[in-house]
């Protein structure tokens, strides 16, 4: 780690004391959430935001007449704008709403993968991806016929481009969609280079932005993405909402995904007819609350701004990197250059499950398992690991908790 | 208690809703365009003939919609007969503009009549009610001058 | 109607205080909230439900093994028990949680749709359904080749259950989907019946609950129902939740809806399995805090008790039908002998959007247009109606306001 | 700091995780069959033997997993050799019950050395850890007698 080149780290402890939760105690001792890959905590103008709309102001939106209504879709639609500034869309009817990332995953999938690609084509994954971002182009190989591509990762944890440039050349694939950031090994992966690397094989891009955008501001014309995913509840929003974006011409030649209330223009018996984008891919009543509160959420990462937040997180990965595997005993998965605030790790004669439950006895929360990517365990030879993942609310002293609480697990099972 | 809404609903919105002055399809024309509202069902259709000059020497239109979008086609009818399809795209771009409650003030020569739309711009969810029967026209008009 | 037969009005109006909402003022007016059945308002302990679960108790769920995970684990899983003892299902594993309704009337069109049912079965529908329960089969049948059937509704808007019989006669139906009560004409269909019929010709039976649930208790065991589908914003709970429950061995035999995290067995890059249901149909993050606030709003109705809802807003039809209808030019849509809390009109010389401005000048939120409905609308000859609907939290002085709004409109237009 | 984890982590668990009795597929076998968790990608796979009078004359195991679920699949082994299917899947119900908290303590006479995962019910995460093998031997033993 090359910790000259990175930005001075950003004083961040401050806002701690906008997210109520973190002044919980577990077993009598201080939360130390070490599993914001997994889901981030809200932040208190997140909970205020959904608790206001209920409270003043809530009706369903698109088909109202009156005043509740009027305002509710004012503030729906334009937590749709907020989004498209966030990731510069060129346009806010690129924005579609999704419950998560997964849902706009097999969105694109289904609309894009069925109605766009032709049996025959293919599609390129990367050995890095989480489930989210592989089983949806399985049910898509078994049902409509599209060979699945899978582009190897290096013992770095890096995306081999070589091998992508390989399983594109005979120009049969359609989409490569990769993760923008691995939730396992934290590879930021070289987006517009891949972005490229497709384009000039004639194939479309997607990439999976559900870590990504939490730690960087992304510009989705800056990488030459043509569909982008994301979920809201890992950028300190609610549950329930996510978001796809994709080009405009992209959307408007997709069929429809789900059927329904607000997706459509005219529906008569015999034939139905769509909304415009984004409504078409929309159907029956949106995740209102939810894109509320992703809106004040939205607002808070721009408040506290993504530079801020990239240098804070840059140096707790650091130091986290350095006093982690020092632990004897642990082993560190992937080491890519470019990487985000994420650590995994497996520890010798301990398994993952037995080292997240004697953390949690400390009070320090870590996620243990395969974290929805088994075929990535099987690449590195491991069933599971335990990974610490750091928010903007992380601080050093919590990352030197996990390192002490390290070093008594692995006494435990000496 | 509907002080506010004679905003909204002035009396010649109301007399046009009720008596229009341009109803019906035209018996010959030379194009028709249909526009609606998914969110609500309405729709409008026009039909527009040109004169030997290239201009619209007849509007017509036919729809079910509220009394805002019946005045508002029969008040485009009168605004843009007479005008070729640049004109009346203009016009159809600056009513779109006095709708959503733009910079154009309801007083500017430029509107005439069409100044008594000016109310919807404070009801968010009539506007559509008011542009659509302008939408059908650019349609009709199509990619053409 | 025959009010003699209804149970006694039961008293209400103390329940309004646990409704923040309900308080506000419209431009100056105390808002009469008469949209419903568009989307309820919220009570306080959903509203406190979901912002506790964001201050003390959040983290993602079933893939964690510290505290929170754990605790938010439990407390979203215990809302499907909740669900399932709402709506006496037979065990916690066939409540499938989705979006809305319409997310989980299109998980039946995909999962059971392509995979169960064969091209050339048939499915039914009826005129008086919700475009959510509509635009799904026309897409099912567009990309599999089922035939869509369309069971005839009376001029009193009830379903016809003599050309439903027809329709079934030649036992190519597979699957029947109506609405358990019309969204429009306020009609309850006599489910058990309409299950008995599609049952012995061979089809499964399909109830869009949205707005059935509502207003009175919903047993899908006695009703016979092979899937019932509801919303939780209509509910009194939060947006972004919904509930597919259905039969464990339809639910065993249908193939996946969407992949991602969650609803894998094991996942290989040649194939994958699935979990046990119900995880099998739920990928990626589920909407954990809308399940807590469905959970709290089911704690709510089940407090206040269905029949005292059912008392009150039976007593509310009735005397909104009577006073409502008193206005002259005033035509209401539908006349079924069982029927909910909503009333939709239309007035002479008055477009619905103009009524529904006018009303909303007043203070009175109803909602205008073609309700999602638009094949019900041309069965009945009108391209709009104005509604109103009614909730727990109505009361009498409210249909009165909405009656003497109405005939101030009436004026204005006259 | 880990006192009360002691509770979940009892010597004879630690042990028996680290040096197993009875790991190993068995060379001859009459059954296998694998369980896994989906949710942390743990499995095991368990082999039965069954001797002239139809009990289960071996059992071994196989698998990747925490201390509690090897140390659980080894006491299950050792639990269940000599008893018959009927009597070894009403072993495998008392286990599960001990697991998560049921009724039945740890000190009941039934249980013998399996009582040390009575502490397991107090980590809600880790329950299916000690089922697992018990899930795969369950599973092994099949619909018969
Ligand atoms: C009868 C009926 N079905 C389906 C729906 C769709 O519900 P949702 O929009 O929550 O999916 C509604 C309400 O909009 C409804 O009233
Ligand atoms: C890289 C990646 N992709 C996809 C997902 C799926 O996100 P969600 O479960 O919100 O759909 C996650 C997180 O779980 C993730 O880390």
């Amino acid at each position: 780690m090359n910790v000259d080149t990175r930005p001075a780290a950003a004083d961040l402890s401050g806002l701690r004391a906008d997210f109520p939760i973190l002044s919980q105690k577990i077993r009598g001792l201080p939360l130390v959430f070490l599993d914001s890959a997994a889901s981030a905590q809200k932040p208190r103008v997140v909970i205020e935001a959904m608790r206001e709309a209920m409270e003043t102001q809530y009706a369903n939106v698109h088909r109202g007449l009156h005043w509740m209504s009027e305002r509710t879709t004012d503030a729906y639609e334009s937590v749709r704008d907020a989004v498209a500034a966030l990731i510069n869309a060129a346009s806010r009817e690129e924005i579609v709403f999704t419950r998560n990332s997964t849902e706009a995953i097999n969105l694109v999938a289904h609309s894009f993968g069925r109605g766009i690609l032709r049996p025959g084509q293919a599609v390129v994954i990367s050995e890095m991806e989480h489930h989210s971002n592989i089983v949806p182009w399985q049910m898509l190989r078994d049902a409509h016929g599209i060979e699945l591509r899978v582009c190897p990762v290096s013992d770095a944890g890096e995306l081999d481009l070589a091998a992508l440039g390989e399983l594109l050349a005979d120009r049969r694939v359609g989409l490569v969609s990769v993760t923008h950031m691995s939730n396992v090994l934290g590879t930021y992966v070289p987006a517009r280079r891949v972005a490229r690397l497709a384009h000039e094989h004639g194939a479309r891009v997607l990439f999976d932005g559900s870590q990504a955008i939490v730690h960087r501001r992304i510009d989705v014309q800056a990488i030459e993405a043509d569909f982008y995913a994301f979920t809201g509840h890992k950028l300190y929003g609610p549950t329930g909402i996510g978001v796809l974006w994709a080009r405009r011409e992209l959307l408007e030649a997709m069929p429809p995904f789900l059927g329904g209330g607000d997706m459509i223009g005219t529906v008569r018996f015999e034939r139905s007819t769509w909304a415009a984008i984004p409504h078409k891919f929309e159907a029956g009543t949106p995740a209102i609350l939810e894109a509320i509160g992703l809106g004040a959420a939205i607002r808070y990462v721009e408040t506290v701004g993504y530079a801020a937040i990239a240098a804070h997180e840059a140096a707790l990965t650091d130091h986290a990197l350095a006093i982690v595997s020092a632990v004897p005993g642990l082993r560190i998965l992937g080491a890519a250059q470019d990487r985000g605030g994420v650590v995994s790790f497996t520890m010798e004669n301990a398994h993952a499950h037995d080292v997240a439950t004697l953390l949690d006895r400390q009070g320090i929360a870590v996620r243990a398992g395969h974290h929805c990517a088994e075929p990535l365990m099987a690449r590195f030879g491991v069933e599971s690991t335990a990974r610490a993942s750091f928010a903007l609310y992380t601080t050093r002293a919590e990352v030197d908790a996990l390192a002490a609480g390290l070093h008594r697990v692995r006494e435990f099972f000496a | 208690m509907f002080d506010d809404l004679r905003d909204l609903y002035q009396d010649v919105i109301l007399d046009r809703a009720r008596h229009p002055r341009h109803g019906g399809r035209l018996a010959a024309f030379d194009a028709t365009a249909e526009a609606d509202n998914p969110m609500c069902g309405d729709r409008v259709r026009v039909w527009i003939a040109r004169d030997d000059a290239g201009r619209l020497g007849g509007v017509g239109y036919e729809g079910c919609g509220c009394a805002i979008s019946l005045a508002s086609a029969d008040l485009m009818a009168e605004a843009v007969i007479g005008k070729d399809a640049a004109a009346a795209r203009e016009a159809a771009a600056r009513f779109e503009s006095l709708a959503r409650g733009g910079t154009l003030t309801s007083d500017d020569p430029a509107f005439g009549p069409l100044g008594v739309f000016a109310g919807v711009a404070e009801f968010p969810s009539r506007v559509k009610c008011a542009t659509l029967p302008w939408g059908a026209l650019v349609a009709a008009l199509g990619g053409g001058a």
